[in-house]
């Protein structure tokens, strides 16, 4: 059990990372921002060809049989590249789902790319508060009642639902986009009016909010990286008073400060997915959340005036990030369970 | 005058002028009466009182046709005082009774893309030609460029002596050809301000305020006046942002967590303290004792801004966003929008007007005494800068 | 109301402000710090010359009838000079529930400064939890149990000690001085054992805690006060690579930050003195408690070295500081005050 | 020399050498067959082995006498490397056996009162007289200069150059005449450290490790080592200080507060990350690759130590103290003492060793690559520096 990454991480690192450079640049992402986030060819290379898609797909389902270390690399440089594919939603939460109900047909489909998934559960609840957002009910071989705040499903053909311990495979559910303040990873809402629903297995939802809030800090180091390491090279360029702005001491002690933040995110995210515990998941996101958005909000103001305006794409950052630390639960939800969890009881 | 006597003066013009007539007739009327700002010298708007003598024309005036102090923001606060100390008499008999009316709007090309914090350093040029100044360069975070008449323009006319001697400060026609307003579009989605491109744009001598070579002393006038502007309000205890959170907060009990109510509990009692200090503050004022408290107020409103409305996204928990449509607008609305447009548009609260780091700088040698850092663009001529 | 200072106020302040500094700087206050920390000479002088003692004491009892507000000022200068005077534990607390207990003969006592006396209760208690450390039953006619952390007991020669609403005046108490974390306001364990008590009168504790714990607030200030004070001075004149260290910008931008804090704790004293209400007495608790422990944290880091020496006082005002942040309420005490007080409701 | 061979020349060693017999004779033994510290030159009580070795020798001689780490650790830690480097064969043969073995103890007279985190402008002369130099100056924060037979001594050699070339290294002789050691109290109330005068000590030039006016480069060395020595070692999930403060609120149930338990949350996070921070920089170096956090450790706990102690005086709500009596102390004794103590003695953390201020520096520059702060002090003689 190791907090470094395996030579195997690193190539995979390599690969992801220079695709989206080449593919698809935050300034990109940024231009298709409003119109249509996703983006269907970057994502049909990465699950095909760099085969991320199966990568947590067991080998008798046709994927790589990999672990979430490896998937956890894959987040950090998509959220490094704020990069608009349904990776999270479908090849990590909805297929670890499927993997608990042991459908094989559905994580075959997923593994070479042919279906993208999504789980019908609020982006908002946590494994604290699976059900918040939901209101589902099923009755007769159908589905009824609402889901808010679902990530990915707007572009998944693939619809998952969990019911009172139940995975159900639906078909006919109305997905509407809903106006997301994170514009990379917009939400939907997902209504469900006596939709058909196949039964595909039983599923913990508890474990796969867990398994997911756990890697969610992967994807949130990566964000916090690329917020660091964009100001560290606008400081050093940008001159007031005749100074790099990155010369002036107590931007350069912030920004020591940040790293050091940072620097623990990296840890933090290593360790839920290689310890992979209750505990390493909340302490993972109990951290990484909040440095997420604070190198965001740091980025943006050590960017002056331009972070302030549309045309860069630091505030797709900052979006995301504060988006996130609602997701899978808030740091003070994960903090809290840490009371519990650590042996840290609160008062009496 | 006493107040007695200036409260026979506001009745005299009020016998002569109808308050339900015609309003732009009524304004002029009033500015003619010195009744537009007392302070102002007589003949330009005023009678030569003290400051706040004006408060008691305000009361009398109350219920008359009032000025537009939104879109005349930059020209009351910024433009007048600096015509009044840098205009000439023609200048001042020009410019400032249409500004105070609201016949003419203002706005205010100061930054550029390279120079914000460091203002002084900016390159937009004025080379003159005659009776003339032809002036090229690019502005921006300019509000209501796309209304104004007029703007305040800072220029560079002369690249080889230090940067803070080779500026030359004019009253730039905006309609003058060559100007180009371009909205910027901002993070919450719609464009509070513009870009200014001038190209080519020519200035008549006699829209020069001030000397040639002289216009970081009139800039330092306007910049006083904004920072005085800034600062924030009064408000009641509960008040301000914190009051928008709290509603919140009150209205979802089935949201609140201890995490967030200790933070929100702390925040509370950090807006209190604040709102007490600039109480304290405005009772030093209008005692004639200003205290140097006032260079901080803005800093302390920006942090807790942008505390409180990101507190209020964790809390609400609500991943949607009212709209991000592109549009102009004219205010921040920071109480008719959603959380989310509220905790992206406090996010300019620390670098509109003056960074909070540059507040900082500020405070630290101007309040504390402290010593400035070692400076390498005193001596240098501007165009040998490293930018 | 206002919170400005009255001319009257500042006379007063330059008054104290001069006496300490002619008779009794920190380094004097070091001096004793150890042995018999309080200086009776001081006190006489204050007390009798300046008239302190009386300050609050009703005109008909031989006070001076002033406010809390002239209290306050007092309070401020004690604190810049942590002077080694018993005026909050006698000429505050005591003398508020001698007021309330309509005390004239004690009260003249105290006045002209022929008295000293203490209230019988831990300075740990608060306005919410009045009886912290404390176990004293009154029966026929004596007291017995014991008061824990009781500051200005040693100094005393009148003990008031307040047992469910009466006020006693006790005599025949064992006083045990302990070894106090603030030397120089040291606390002490008070047991009755049968002592004789006589009693004065009815006594609201909650109102006089909470009447000291807004003044407290002003003393709080001034040790704030004298730590920024202290540190500009320091770090104009220390020179480390060959500039001031006080010119360095990460120590410029710390400064103005604390500056600004002190700034609202001064406002926040004001405050709760002249609106007198448990809103304000909360507010300036929670937050000049913890403003003059950053203060004095700030000042001992930007002194390095030389402000982790005995031989600097600095360290007198850093434990002053840490031991009133626990003095009649901490300052999350405070804010838990507020929830009600000021309509921020907890999660139900 | 493999693991192998290596056990094989352990075993032959202590077939030779009973450890059950006299201690010193015991360790001497043990330089001489090079296994004090494998990774030094034979002859100097290693055999030139890489550092990891040195493991397999510590496992193999577990159970036998051992050197003291605390009162060693100036010798072990920073003069022995530094001699090593920079003494000649002659030095090394004299000082490093008796420094390994505990015969003769080290302590470091770098600080003074004027040159604390700008060490290289301290003032402390050494004057040439022959043979001889005379050392004149005050050093302070000297850990065990009480016990001390040797110190690791920097001065100044030349004033008429900056500051950094005018610089000389030696081995001061503790015994000399003109060495007086005082003990320098602290807030806690015990004296950790001491202050040295220097008045007129004679050392001989051979004492002088390094050339004349190398004294930077060689101190460099030294201090190289402290920042390694000082980083913090493993622990467990939930140990060090945050294990302290936990068990005082696990045994107090009564005294919790959700403002205290939700700062408590999140200082036991903080501690948490930082742990598994350190962890994997432990990975990293045992890998060969040294990554750049090791700078952020100090800082990072420092932080947290004073952060917790903080919360730990809250919590208690205790106004006493364990003991301010005037006493040398050996160590820093965290969790034997009460909590007034941890408090105050943690508020070092962020001062020794290495200021919170200039570690962020360190990391601005040397690991973020951000530029230097304009510099004034480069090409000044030392004499005519401001001060």
């Amino acid at each position: 059990m190791s907090l470094l990454y395996s030579e195997v991480e690193e190539e995979l690192r390599a690969a992801v990372r220079d695709l989206l450079a080449d593919r698809c640049p935050p300034s990109a992402v940024l231009k298709r921002a409003e119109s249509r986030p996703y983006d269907p060819d970057l994502w049909k290379t990465l699950a095909g060809e760099i085969g991320v898609a199966g990568l947590i797909v067991p080998e008798e389902y046709g994927g790589a049989g990999a672990s979430a270390s490896e998937a956890a690399v894959v987040l950090e440089e998509l959220g490094r590249g704020i990069a608009p594919v349904p990776f999270f939603t479908s090849s990590v939460l909805a297929t670890r789902a499927l993997v608990q109900a042991g459908a094989g047909e559905l994580l075959e489909r997923l593994a070479d790319g042919r279906s993208t998934a999504a789980l019908a559960v609020s982006f908002a609840a946590s494994p604290y508060r699976p059900d918040r957002g939901a209101s589902v009910r099923h009755s007769g071989g159908t589905l009824s009642g609402t889901v808010t705040g679902v990530a990915g499903a707007d572009v998944a053909d693939v619809l998952l639902v969990p019911v009172e311990g139940d995975l159900y495979h639906v078909e006919g559910a109305e997905v509407r986009a809903e106006t997301s303040f994170d514009l990379t990873r917009p939400v939907s809402t997902v209504t469900f009016d006596g939709a058909g629903a196949t039964r595909v297995g039983d599923v913990d939802l508890v474990a796969v909010l867990r398994f997911g809030a756990g890697l969610l800090a992967s994807e949130q180091y990566g964000v916090a990286q690329w917020c660091l390491d964009t100001t560290l090279a606008y400081v050093k360029e940008r001159h007031q008073f005749a100074r790099p702005v990155g010369s002036f001491q107590s931007i350069k002690h912030r920004l020591a400060d940040l790293w050091l933040d940072v620097v623990r995110a990296r840890a933090a995210a290593r360790n839920a997915v290689t310890e992979d515990t209750p505990v390493a998941a909340a302490v993972a996101q109990a951290w990484n959340a909040g440095v997420a958005v604070r190198a965001a909000e740091e980025a943006l103001q050590l960017h002056g005036g331009i972070g302030m305006t549309w045309e860069h794409p630091l505030h797709l950052y900052l979006k995301r990030a504060k988006s996130a630390e609602v997701a899978l639960g808030t740091p003070g939800d994960h903090r809290e369970a840490l009371a519990s969890l650590a042996g840290v009881p609160g008062p009496e | 005058m006493d107040e007695a006597r200036l409260k026979e003066r506001v009745a005299a013009f009020l016998s002569e002028n109808d308050p339900a007539g015609d309003r732009l007739e009524f304004l002029r009327a009033r500015f003619d009466a010195g009744l537009a700002w007392v302070w102002f010298p007589e003949g330009l708007g005023g009678l030569g009182l003290s400051r706040d003598m004006q408060a008691v024309v305000e009361r009398e005036l109350a219920g008359t046709p009032q000025i537009d102090g939104g879109v005349q923001g930059i020209g009351l606060g910024m433009a007048a005082p600096t015509i009044l100390a840098f205009g000439t008499e023609e200048q001042q008999r020009r410019f400032l009774r249409p500004l105070w009316t609201g016949e003419e709007i203002w706005c205010q090309l100061f930054s550029e893309p390279g120079a914000g914090s460091d203002l002084a350093t900016l390159a937009t040029r004025a080379v003159r030609d005659g009776d003339e100044w032809v002036v090229d360069g690019q502005k921006v975070w300019t509000s209501g460029a796309h209304h104004a008449r007029w703007a305040i323009l800072v220029t560079r006319t002369d690249p080889g002596v230090p940067k803070h001697r080779g500026l030359t400060y004019f009253v730039c026609d905006m309609q003058a050809p060559g100007v180009d307003v371009r909205p910027l579009r901002q993070i919450t989605g719609e464009a509070e301000f513009n870009e200014v491109f001038l190209t080519g744009v020519r200035l008549a001598d006699d829209l020069r305020l001030g000397a040639v070579g002289d216009g970081w002393r009139v800039a330092q006038t306007t910049l006083m006046n904004e920072r005085v502007a800034i600062g924030g309000g009064g408000g009641a205890r509960g008040g301000g942002m914190v009051g928008g959170v709290l509603r919140s907060w009150r209205e979802h009990p089935e949201l609140r967590t201890h995490d967030l109510h200790q933070r929100l509990l702390s925040l509370w009692v950090e807006a209190e303290v604040t709102r007490l200090s600039g109480a304290r503050l405005r009772e030093q004022l209008a005692a004639g004792q200003p205290g140097p408290e006032g260079s901080g107020m803005k800093l302390s409103f920006a942090k807790l801004n942008q505390a409180l409305t990101g507190l209020e996204m964790e809390f609400l928990r609500d991943l949607g966003y009212d709209d991000y449509a592109f549009r102009r607008s004219e205010t921040v609305d920071f109480y008719g929008r959603g959380p989310g447009y509220r905790y992206l548009r406090a996010k300019g609260n620390s670098i509109e007007g003056g960074t909070s780091e540059i507040l900082r700088n500020i405070i630290s040698e101007r309040v504390l005494g402290l010593p400035s850092e070692p400076r390498i663009d005193k001596d240098v001529p501007w165009k040998d800068l490293p930018r």
